[in-house]
């Protein structure tokens, strides 16, 4: 059996991790082969990747959308063809009008941003900070991915609960997921005379790029507050050191392998759950140890 | 003078040895490149025999060929096929424009705003843009806003170009920019989708094929066969010497920047409608492959050289190797690489079969 | 300067004042006062670098002119481009020569004022190639030269080739006032001699002509009158027609060794 | 001649009128923008009256300038400034070089797994590319093996480029495309970090400015002042004439995209120094900036003109630029429309004031 | 051909032995067989587009040849380019004129053979300027042209003085054999009277020289022997030294009126 897979991204290291655990799993498994391409976050991309590989008449396709809300065409396309086909990681718009042979292994993007900017407000109260007032920075992806703007929503939203609106957000820049934009744009932050006491990135990667800038300028990371999201192994040592006060973990390599099940289940016409959840989870200091050697 | 070996002033010419026209070396890599993937096909143990373009074991068609097949290749080169035909243009009049894929994403988000349906599985638009008014729209309305906004980026782009002289790269590069950055603001980032029935036919099937050929034979005619298509090589080929033979190369210029923007927001328009959505990040790296598939096709950088023919093979060779690639599962690692190899061969097999016709620079 | 301005204005179809040009530091035209009178052929010579391709780019709105003023045909005008000043009737043959490389020899021939059909669609309507192909065959009968084929581009074409194109271009169209900057510095013996009876054509339909050369004996044929460059400046206007002037005298103005009277308080 | 006012044979010749250098125009492009920032400054509201580059209130380096602003100003366009030193270069021969971005990213990539430490706080290092002979090597070894790996792409990109005679843009495209899958190949798309401290120092706080520095000024010199300036520049102005002048044009161009492509490992090492990690895609975007820093910077993209000084302060447009953004708390949305607007602006304006001294196209 | 035979090998330092180039269609020269002996001035005459430079450019380098041999200096040569001729010893002034338009008269003057400091930097030594720049004046000196600043860029320049810029790099460095293909074109009375005087002076170093020119006049005062092309062919061989031949008669070769009894049997 052929399963053909798109992937929204290969320069994204937490799909990297995920495409890892879908070959490795695909690859382990006789008779099964997988051809994993990449849509180079490119929507239209994807879609005639999907005509292709209908074309070279695969069993099964896999797609790690890039927009959740380009899933209608390509539903319609494998429908069409009469070829199954599973959505991972990210949840499809038509969700609820997906056809028989379609599926999903998806987590909600809402937790991951929600998750960290809480654990964030409780330490800064902890610190004695709500009473006085917090100020933070918030480092955003790339404008034209939705993750980034759904996890910059949720810090918004955290900060506009009761509980966390002694936090006010002083600016929000782009880094583009990339630590070295991340780094400039902290080193331009600290430029400013202004202090801050938190920064909310949407990647572990430029919270790490932040971090780094910080040190440089001799700011202790006692004093400050950092959160991100992936639970990347950087991401793990620097909270190791004492850097990353928090990250928040979504099984990659389990969310990979699941997708490549249910796909040759669907090609089998065997009958699988048209939803599967997978959770995020919070990873602080305290449970770090559980995560090591996971993504 | 028409069989003559005699030119004017009874030159001695040779007029079978006519020049070898340049279209054909890029259709016989084409070619080429098709035999290599048919051969890999029969070489390759795991693909058991396979063949790309032929499917003699199902004929799932009633035909030999493999119609899905042939219809993804060219089908997915199409919506960038239609910015070539515009990209042409600019880089035969000498100039280059880096734009056009940021344009595109800027136009089909507004493009697509002015093009949704009010219920979507009979719930309200969960997408909604603006409010009540712009429901439900006839499929005119958000075409020509669409064309208007490219149109709009072009005039901007030539009357840089021409009347401040700064250099076309710079020009389309703060373009570039700034239609990203029009892009992400429209929604603040957010994707648009769910248009109605009228605007999804536009992209539907096969339709960014027949509006790729149709463009691809109209502006064939208009480049070989209109003032504009002639002042627009004369000013490639020397802008001074146009000028001075009384072109007037400002206003040309802005012509061609506005029908090149006009052409990147139709992409977008079929673009959005074939994909149903419109987001952000659409069109990235666009402007970099209709230029390649121009440059390919052989029209020259330096300006003054070129066809659409030359371009429409140009596409077609990107449409064979994406879709040969898959054909030979080709691990997403080595595609980069592969295609890497493949443009600059099929480039290199152009200049060698022109030299042999003529040995002067 | 009284002199000239002895002549009926209704008389004259180019005149020039105080023309100037400088690039930066050089000053490359300097204070040109000229005249030509309908019907009349001047010569301009004058050493390399002396100002005489500067002179024909001003009054043709190649380039912006530093101070000045230039009426042509009795009105004051101010070229914005070349385009101006074709359409007000002068057509010139540039030392540069100003074809477009890629182009065949009907295309340039025919640049900027093609010859079309369905000319209802504007920007968009379309070349009769027939008729212009035909038409080119004609204007290149005229200069003698010989090529290949009309279908070369320019870039194949020898450096005579590509001057006769030029000069066909030129001659192909009725204009007011015709200048030609070394028009016959590349051409051979039959080609010259070909292109000196169009200028001699030109001269019998009463058309004015202005050609910048150094051939002197080109000039002492054809020409009324000289005209003399010198660094930047007119410092001869030379009557050769009426005058007993010879070769040598004008050499002498050429290289600084005479001046005319009337340049005399602004000399070098 | 030293301050006459002929020239050879007597011409006259207003020495005091010399050219106005192209850098100062772009220079005082510069100082525009920053005065616009320090404006912006006191007028918005929501700024206090703030200033960009001074710093009256804390004086905490005990000097009235934000030190802290000048010297991320610089920082963050060392990287693609020591790129852009090599586009410089390529530009003014008269070709164009896409494939530095991606190059960075493959050399990050490649340089990175020879330069990793064994031990990460303690523990084993969790990002292994190699076996134990990999670990702690001088840091000479992972410099040489990207500067070799730099020196090879450059000489195919120069090689195709000058005896294929394939455009530049095509050749360097392609490669584009082979680095990209390069630099996705090498450990499968993982990330490779943990450097060892030798080579974590190359890039640590303000080495690269440094470096950039340097670079800038060696060849400042070698252009202006050596051979390979000279043929550079000829060739970029005619190749055919710099040919027939008895150049070996081809040996020059191959040399010229060496020293381009590695410039940008160079910068590759750099980058993945200061971020102690290097990443697939690193390096993105960075080929159009470099070009565009050279372009601002007033080199030709029609080859034959442009100078280094001209390149350094294109990029200190770029660095001044994004600090003011951060500065003036720009929305990021806006930021992009901005960025290309003051691009054009900059360019525009230099345009202008070269207007003034010369009319001739 | 059986006469040309005659000569001594060792006394001829070019020979082309049915030199062909054709550009597709186009047969621009065929069969050129052509003898120069060591210390003689040959002029080629010839219409326009005759092949006159297409036979320079086949000798220099510039152009593969379609057929035929040359040797030079003894030897069979094969020149891969423009760099080998000039290193086996050809100077050659282009009709085209092969200028960087973008650098200044002294960086084209040495272009290819800088004056250098430091030599052990291999291709970044460093450039001697002020040597260049000296030895510039005294070069431009010789050609008698005037020009605001040595320091400006080619392409301020006006016609005539690009082209001593071009001749004036060609008279700098000794070689074993000069060709100039017209280099009077764009030249004043006075530059072409001074470039002549620099060919006379090659003359009387025993230099060998090829000039291609339109110019009677120069050809008859300067050289020993008239070649004439017509339509790629060579169609005479006149020893105007020693035999008794008009200008008439030339123009009658070049027309096409006569034709060179040795070369009848191949005669268009
Ligand atoms: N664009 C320019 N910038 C600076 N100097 C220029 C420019 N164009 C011409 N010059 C200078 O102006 C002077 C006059 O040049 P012009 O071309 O008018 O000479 P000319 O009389 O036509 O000479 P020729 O007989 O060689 O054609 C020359 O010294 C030349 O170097
Ligand atoms: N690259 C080329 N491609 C095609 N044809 C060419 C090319 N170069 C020259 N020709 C043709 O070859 C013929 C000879 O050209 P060539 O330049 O040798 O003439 P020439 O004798 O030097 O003339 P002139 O006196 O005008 O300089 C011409 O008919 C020309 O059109
Ligand atoms: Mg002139
Ligand atoms: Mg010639």
């Amino acid at each position: 059996e052929t399963i053909g897979a798109t992937i929204a991204r290969f320069d994204d290291n937490f799909l990297t991790v995920m495409r890892n655990g879908m070959v490795e799993h695909a690859e382990a498994i006789d008779g099964v082969t997988i051809q994993v391409e990449d849509a180079a976050d490119d929507v239209a991309k994807q879609l005639d990747q999907i005509n292709n590989f209908i074309a070279s008449g695969v069993d099964a396709i896999i797609v790690n959308p890039v927009d959740t809300s380009a899933t209608q065409a390509m539903s319609d396309a494998a429908e069409a063809a009469g070829v199954p086909l599973v959505y991972i990681n990210r949840q499809p718009v038509n969700l609820d009008t997906l056809p028989d042979n379609q599926a999903m292994v998806a987590s909600n993007e809402v937790e991951s941003g929600t998750l960290s900017a809480i654990e964030a407000c409780k330490l800064l109260r902890a610190a004695g900070l709500g009473v006085v007032g917090a100020k933070g920075y918030i480092i955003m992806g790339q404008l034209s991915n939705q993750a980034a703007i759904q996890r910059t929503k949720d810090v918004d939203d955290v900060v506009g609960m009761d509980m966390c609106n002694f936090i006010t957000i002083v600016d929000r820049q782009t880094s583009e997921w990339s630590r070295d934009k991340a780094q400039d744009l902290m080193a331009n932050w600290i430029s400013s005379g202004e202090d801050f006491d938190v920064v909310f990135a949407n990647n572990d990667e430029s919270a790490i790029g932040s971090i780094q800038a910080m040190k440089a300028a001799g700011i202790s990371m006692e004093d400050v507050v950092v959160v991100g999201v992936d639970a990347t192994q950087d991401a793990l040592v620097a909270m190791q050191a004492g850097e990353l006060d928090a990250t928040v973990f979504q099984d990659a390599f389990g969310q990979g392998s699941g997708s490549v099940d249910a796909a040759l289940a669907l090609s089998r016409g065997e009958d699988v759950p048209r939803k599967v959840w997978i959770p995020f989870k919070l990873v602080t200091p305290a449970n770090m140890g559980d995560f090591l050697d996971k993504n | 003078m028409a069989d003559s070996t005699e030119g004017i002033g009874g030159l001695k010419y040779d007029k079978t040895k006519r020049a070898w026209p340049n279209e054909l070396n890029i259709f016989f890599a084409l070619i080429a490149i098709v035999l290599i993937f048919e051969a890999l096909g029969q070489i390759l143990p795991y693909m058991n025999g396979q063949s790309m373009l032929f499917d003699f074991n199902t004929k799932r068609d009633g035909t030999i060929l493999n119609i899905a097949r042939l219809k993804i290749i060219i089908l997915q080169v199409s919506i960038i096929g239609i910015i070539a035909l515009g990209v042409t243009q600019v880089i035969i009049s000498g100039g280059i424009d880096l734009s056009s894929g940021p344009l595109v994403g800027a136009a089909a988000m507004i493009v697509m705003s002015f093009a949704q349906t009010e219920l979507v599985n009979g719930n309200p638009n969960p997408k909604a843009v603006f409010g009540d008014w712009a429901f439900d729209l006839p499929v005119i309305v958000p075409v020509i806003v669409g064309l208007s906004f490219g149109a709009f980026i072009g005039a901007i782009n030539g009357s840089l170009i021409a009347y401040t002289r700064i250099p076309p790269f710079i020009a389309t590069l703060g373009m570039f920019l700034i239609c990203r950055g029009i892009a992400q603001w429209w929604t603040r980032g957010q994707p648009v989708s769910f248009p109605t029935e009228g605007y999804a036919w536009l992209g539907s099937g096969m339709m960014p094929v027949v509006w790729f050929l149709m463009l691809a034979v109209l502006f064939h005619f208009v480049l070989r066969h209109t003032v504009y298509g002639k002042h627009t090589y004369a000013i490639g080929s020397n802008e001074d010497a146009a000028r001075m033979s009384g072109i007037n190369v400002q206003r040309h210029k802005i012509l061609v920047y506005m029908i090149a923007s006009m052409l990147a927001a139709f992409a977008a328009i079929v673009l959005s409608s074939k994909n149903l959505t419109a987001q952000t990040g659409m069109g990235q790296f666009y402007e970099l492959f209709a230029i390649a598939m121009a440059v390919i096709g052989g029209v020259s950088l330096t300006g003054g050289r070129g066809s659409v023919v030359g371009t429409v093979l140009g596409a077609m060779v990107f449409g064979v190797i994406q879709s040969g690639f898959t054909y030979i599962r080709l691990d997403a690692f080595y595609q980069l690489m592969a295609m890497g190899t493949i443009i600059i061969s099929a480039v290199v097999l152009d200049q060698w079969r022109q030299k042999t016709g003529k040995s002067r620079s | 300067m009284s002199e000239l301005k002895l002549h009926d204005m209704g008389d004259i179809i180019l005149e020039t004042r105080g023309l100037t040009k400088h690039y930066g530091g050089v000053h490359a035209l300097e204070d040109a006062d000229f005249i030509l009178r309908k019907g009349e052929h001047v010569a301009i010579m004058g050493d390399n670098g002396a100002g005489k391709s500067t002179f024909v780019r001003q009054i043709t709105g190649v380039e912006q002119k530093t101070r000045g003023s230039i009426v042509f045909d009795g009105k004051e005008v101010e070229f914005a481009g070349p385009l101006d000043a074709r359409e007000a009737g002068i057509e010139t043959v540039f030392q540069t020569l100003a074809l477009a490389d890629s182009l065949d020899v009907s295309d340039n021939l025919f640049l900027g004022r093609e010859k079309t059909m369905w000319n209802w669609l504007g920007p968009f309507r379309r070349l009769d190639y027939k008729a212009m192909r035909k038409d080119t065959l004609a204007a290149l009968e005229k200069t003698g030269v010989k090529i290949p084929s009309i279908r070369n581009t320019i870039q194949n074409m020898s450096g005579g080739q590509r001057q006769c194109v030029a000069i066909a271009r030129t001659a192909s169209f009725h204009s007011k006032l015709t200048i030609m900057d070394e028009p016959t510095a590349a051409l051979g013996v039959q080609e010259t001699a070909q292109v000196e009876n169009i200028i001699r054509t030109l001269k019998e339909q009463g058309e004015p002509l202005i050609l910048v050369s150094h051939n002197m004996r080109q000039v002492f044929d054809l020409m009324d009158r000289i005209i003399v460059f010198r660094r930047g400046r007119i410092c001869a206007n030379l009557d050769i027609m009426n005058e007993d002037i010879s070769g040598e005298d004008v050499v002498a103005y050429i290289t600084g060794a005479k001046t005319g009277e009337e340049y005399m308080e602004s000399a070098v």
